[in-house]
């Protein structure tokens, strides 16, 4: 294991080194004030805030992972059902499609109050505002998946006379994987705004935190707050890596990512 | 068991504007009046009157023009019990060295002037001093870029934006807008006109807890300051400390016999005003808007 | 010539598929694909299919199978095989994350039967096709060969009454095909298995078929006629009475291009 | 083309259907006071607003429209670009697409001032939101899609030793073309959301009618906003549709969506 | 029986391709696929290649190609043939997007060759393979020997010096299958063309290889000869020399299968 995590650290240089380049001209460029430090604080700064505050940014860091995973995980689940649905009844999806886009742009903020009155004031709001928001790349993309099957291989299957259960997890999911994939990458970062503006709106994590801080001109502070939300949203992206990865091992075929 | 404990919505985070609120806890006054009250804050967007209107909390602090607006959307009866800012503590923020005497020049001098466009002194300032030579644009909190350039003024609460402003050394002139005639209550208790009618000794006993607690804040707010640190560590323990000082003669003008008291002539003011900028469109009755306990 | 061929089935038991006036035209398209072709098979008769390429074998096969809506005229298939109707493809087709295996299996759990015995049968026919090397592998692993036999597996595991072949031999060395041909004649014999056999070998043709369908690059059937053999082993094939009917295959083919170069009608010119 | 929209309109006739259930619904929740007006105006009522502002919000709307357009426009064409360049050189990918990962989950409220003095007060903030909000769908799907091109094709292709351009422009951008639509889509109604919340930093549009209408609890003017919107969404998402049916007439392999 | 091969290409002129000791074994594969195999193709001549199902044939050409690596052993071309080899895969691999005519102008466009010249000679070639009245479907309009015909189009039009040929003619007809033997014969005393051919038929194997190689199921070369035919053409195959050399190699065959059964060593047990 330590030699997987080792052999990890190497492939990601490029990352790191980009990373350590990144920091240090981010912190040349506020130390010679070509940015004004109380618009953008440098990475010290941001550093040395995270750590005084650390025992309240981790609490807040943890809730705010806790409704991300909540709203990503049923918006993974939703999305693809839904996706799912609309591509065994076509219908429905004629139907309904044009709705799911309609209902994808409406700002959370503006239905606020609808949000916070039917789930609840505080983590409820939260959860719901992270899925909202973070569903509909998934059900996208799978549906483009689920309709772009090798039409060969659906008439193949068709032989059989399968039942449409059969067809959707033998045929049709295997291969709209790496649409689903990517689909749950994309809404992996949407969950997480979705999350922090549903934190400003109901209270609580790192968007409450980023909120208040924003307001007192605490730009260290809310640059902590980001950057914690950031962090979650990469370390998202990994475990949605290391996971489909593992599910997908010895399958190689599933064509990769 | 014990009965659910009472929601007492706050439409901001923990700050001085609702130290009283806060010191009826920490002294332990809501228990001494026989309440267990759990005070929620709230945020960007978030909808308190709404809530309150849709019974999700039992009580909330919110200004007086939306409860008047609330009123006149015909969302159900809701009544104000406790009004703690007497004097309005919005204000216009602009730099000193612009050397503005009021807000006559503010809105008739070049510049930008960042504020939030729906709030209805906003209305107001456009109905009595357009047209504008200053430029309007959106306010999201912060004063980054009111910090960035000198042109730049924007709204505040003199309780709070001025003293961020002070601590990061700028020089900076501050205009009341109640000084332009608009000058609702700010940060009133209100609930429902049911839980009035249904359980008026709840309700007085909330709001005696409350007077004591507010009592206790512009007496001494120290103690009541650290346990509101503790929940809002964005704000500095200096700018609790100066704003609490600062509000201080916002909540007990020289004409307060009682904080948190209200005046019919006052609400029909407002009443009045809102609907002379058409924020309301029919006149609201403030007859039965507040109980002053 | 059509009603040569006829003749010789026309007294046959039940049939078990027949086409009658079939036209298949593709949208689009100037000429009809498939023009007014009628023949039929009867009960354990096999038929083979020959034709140049592109004259419309497989679609004929896709027609039967039912992949395919024909533009006019009837093909009724008897409902007791109808149900149990398999295709190999030209192509293999296999299910690329599946393994060689699995993809075996792959008809068996579509029909839920993949019960032990069937799952003997199936690595049972992969031995005979010898793949019993290959279990674990992907196609993306197999040589083309290997992935034809995987499929022709596939075709098979399921003990259909009819299966439809589009040239399965194809990419087979002559010794592997040889073994195929005489794993095809045994489980006609041995499970009654009908089989209608698309091929451009037409000592394969003659070998494996009960009757012969010739088609022309016009879509018409060019010549329909029975041959039938008392025993079918490879020795057969040095026989001279099976080298006549190959020869006059042969000749009808070299007639059929010499019309087609002749009217300018045909899909080539040399 | 009359013949075509009649043709249109009886294809999409289910969403109409549902349409009117819809409303017809929502008007019925209303009138019974389920849900109280002051939360969820009727659909009478969003329309009676609408008509009677409607100068202020077909102005806002117009305007909303141009920043979208603008935001979604180059959001496609530098999605594209960034992941043939990250496809191209892989160390840039492993470099930054961590970052870009990372940036997309700042709340653009939250680096607001940094917006506007980069960009100004009004419409440049307000398409850069819109740009920065859509880009990553794109990104990714495009930079899967590449990924995911046929490897027997690729092979093919490399008997010609080819330029990289003809790689891309030739294999793998038309293999990709799935992809690219969906994330497209996506990103269209992700470019809405940025753009009124871009109004809401800047001004103008939509944003602040939807802001300001909030602040005053005009429920029913908010909702007439948010519809706008939401119809600006849908008539962008046909719009795709049409462009790409019309781009890609005559090429039916170039997989269909 | 390899060195008997060698002996007649021996004092060949220049080698076009030289293979030597040549190993391929696939990550995590038991055994190697080819085994020390060594040959040479001299200028002026081209190369049969022949042996059992999975043998290890279209490995052995995608390592010509340069599309696999070696495990070990050489592989040398001759540079200024190198430059211009091309390759007809096993599949047809066309790009579904693109028309036949499209498909067979690809080549032409990456190499930026495509100019009004070559566009002739591609619809010349086209003609010639009988699919002048396809230009403008899609591959999945194509029957599936059409669509091997466009691939065959495609390698041939960029007028390479050397084409390796994996089972080109496998999915064609007799006849269609006779012409396209005597195309490629053309190419080679017009154009220079030397070709690698795969195949299955020994017949076409024989017909079109100055030398012929058998592969064996283990990887190694079980037979390496020159044949050597003062003219060919159709007519050829009904000489007696020609015929016995097809025996031969039938019986080396026969010979390798039994073999392989003996020693269970094979990769197929009948
Ligand atoms: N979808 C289609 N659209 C238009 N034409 C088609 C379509 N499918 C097949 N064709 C045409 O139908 C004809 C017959 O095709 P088919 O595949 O049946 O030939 P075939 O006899 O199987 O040939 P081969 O031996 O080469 O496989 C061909 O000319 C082909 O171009
Ligand atoms: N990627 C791979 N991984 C593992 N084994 C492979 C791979 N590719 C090919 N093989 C194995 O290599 C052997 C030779 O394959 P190859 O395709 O060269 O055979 P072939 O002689 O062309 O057969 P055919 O005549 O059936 O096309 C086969 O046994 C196959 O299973
Ligand atoms: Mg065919
Ligand atoms: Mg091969």
């Amino acid at each position: 294991m330590t030699k997987r995590i080792k052999a990890w650290l190497v492939e990601k240089y490029p990352a790191w080194i980009f990373l350590a380049v990144l920091l240090l001209g981010w912190e040349y460029v506020v130390a010679q004030e070509w940015v004004a430090s109380y618009l953008l604080p440098s990475p010290t700064q941001i550093f040395q805030t995270t750590v005084e505050l650390w025992p309240e940014i981790y609490a807040a860091t943890l809730s705010t992972a806790n409704s991300i995973a909540w709203g990503l995980g049923w918006s993974a689940v939703s999305g693809v059902t839904l996706a799912l649905l609309f591509f065994a009844i076509p219908i429905v999806r004629r139907a309904v499609l044009p709705f799911c886009i309609f209902f994808q742009t409406v700002p959370i903020i503006s239905i606020a109050p609808l949000l916070v009155i039917w789930f609840g004031f505080g983590q409820p709001t939260v959860r719901a505002s992270a899925f909202i928001v973070s569903i509909f790349p998934i059900l996208a993309n799978t549906l483009t998946g689920l309709q772009e099957t090798d039409p060969h291989l659906k008439e193949l299957f068709r032989l059989y006379r399968p039942s449409p259960w059969q067809l959707i997890f033998k045929l049709q999911i295997p291969s709209a994987i790496p649409y689903i994939l990517t689909g749950i990458k994309i809404s992996a970062g949407l969950a997480v705004i979705g999350a922090i503006v549903g934190e400003f709106i109901a209270g609580g994590g790192l968007g409450s935190l980023i909120d208040a801080a924003r307001t007192q001109q605490r730009v260290d502070l809310v640059f902590s707050g980001v950057v914690m939300s950031s962090v979650l949203a990469l370390l998202l992206v990994f475990i949605i890596e290391v996971v489909s990865r593992v599910l997908l091992r010895g399958r190689p075929y599933l064509r990769k990512l | 068991a014990s009965p659910a404990p009472l929601v007492l919505a706050l439409n901001w985070k923990p700050e001085p504007q609702f130290g009283g609120f806060y010191a009826a806890q920490v002294q332990g006054y809501y228990n001494d009046n026989g309440l267990d009250v759990d005070i929620i804050e709230g945020g960007s967007g978030t909808p308190t009157i709404q809530m309150l209107l849709a019974g999700r909390v039992d009580y909330a602090i919110v200004s007086a023009d939306e409860v008047i607006i609330a009123l006149a959307r015909g969302g159900s009866d809701i009544v104000a019990l406790f009004a703690t800012y007497q004097t309005n503590p919005q204000g216009i923020m602009t730099h000193a060295e612009r050397g503005f005497e009021s807000i006559d020049d503010v809105l008739h001098s070049e510049g930008v002037l960042l504020w939030q466009s729906g709030l209805p002194y906003a209305q107001f300032f456009k109905k009595q001093y357009s047209p504008f030579k200053v430029v309007t644009a959106p306010y999201l909190g912060g004063i980054g870029n009111f910090q960035n350039d000198v042109k730049v003024s924007q709204q505040c609460f003199v309780t709070s934006e001025p003293l961020t402003a002070a601590a990061a050394g700028l020089k900076v002139k501050t205009f009341l807008v109640a000084d332009s005639g608009y000058n609702p209550y700010t940060a009133v208790l209100v609930t429902q006109r049911q839980r009035w009618e249904k359980s008026p000794a709840e309700v007085k006993a909330m709001v005696a807890a409350v007077r004591s607690g507010w009592n206790n804040y512009l007496q001494d707010p120290a103690e009541t300051n650290k346990a509101m640190l503790a929940l809002n560590r964005a704000m500095s323990r200096e700018t609790f400390t100066q704003s609490a000082q600062a509000q201080r003669e916002l909540i007990k003008t020289p004409t307060t016999e009682r904080v948190g008291e209200m005046t019919q002539a006052r609400w029909q003011t407002l009443a009045d005003q809102l609907l002379d900028i058409k924020v309301v469109r029919q006149p609201v009755s403030v007859d039965k808007v507040f109980v002053d306990l | 010539m059509e009603s040569s061929g006829q003749t010789n089935t026309q007294s046959a038991p039940a049939r078990v598929i027949e086409v009658q006036h079939l036209v298949k035209r593709f949208a689009g398209a100037e000429h009809a694909i498939i023009d007014d072709l009628s023949f039929a098979v009867p009960a354990d008769s096999c038929l083979s299919l020959l034709g140049p390429s592109g004259c419309g074998k497989t679609t004929l096969l896709r027609l039967l199978m039912g992949l395919e809506e024909p533009s006019s005229g009837v093909i009724h298939v008897a409902p007791a095989q109808a149900k149990h109707m398999s295709y190999v493809f030209q192509e293999p087709r296999l299910v690329p994350w599946r393994t060689c295996l699995e993809n075996v299996l792959l008809p068996l759990e579509l029909i839920h039967q993949n019960n032990q015995a069937s799952q003997a049968y199936a690595l049972d026919l992969l031995q005979q096709l010898g793949l019993d090397e290959r279990l674990q592998h992907f196609p993306g692993e197999l040589s083309g060969g290997m992935q034809m036999r995987v499929a022709l597996a596939r075709a098979l595991v399921t003990e259909p009454k009819i299966v439809l072949l589009d040239e399965p031999f194809a990419a087979l060395d002559e010794r592997t095909r040889f073994r195929m041909q005489d794993l095809l004649l045994e489980l006609k014999s041995r499970l009654q298995l009908q089989y209608v056999f698309v091929t451009h070998s037409i000592a394969e043709a003659v070998y494996l078929g009960d009757q012969i369908l010739l088609m022309d690059s016009t879509g018409r059937a060019r010549d329909w006629r029975g041959v039938d053999f008392s025993e079918r082993n490879q020795a057969l094939k040095l026989a001279p009475a099976f080298n006549s009917i190959v020869q006059t295959y042969s000749q009808l083919f070299s007639e059929m291009e010499r019309n087609s170069t002749a009217s300018g009608s045909g899909e080539s010119r040399p």
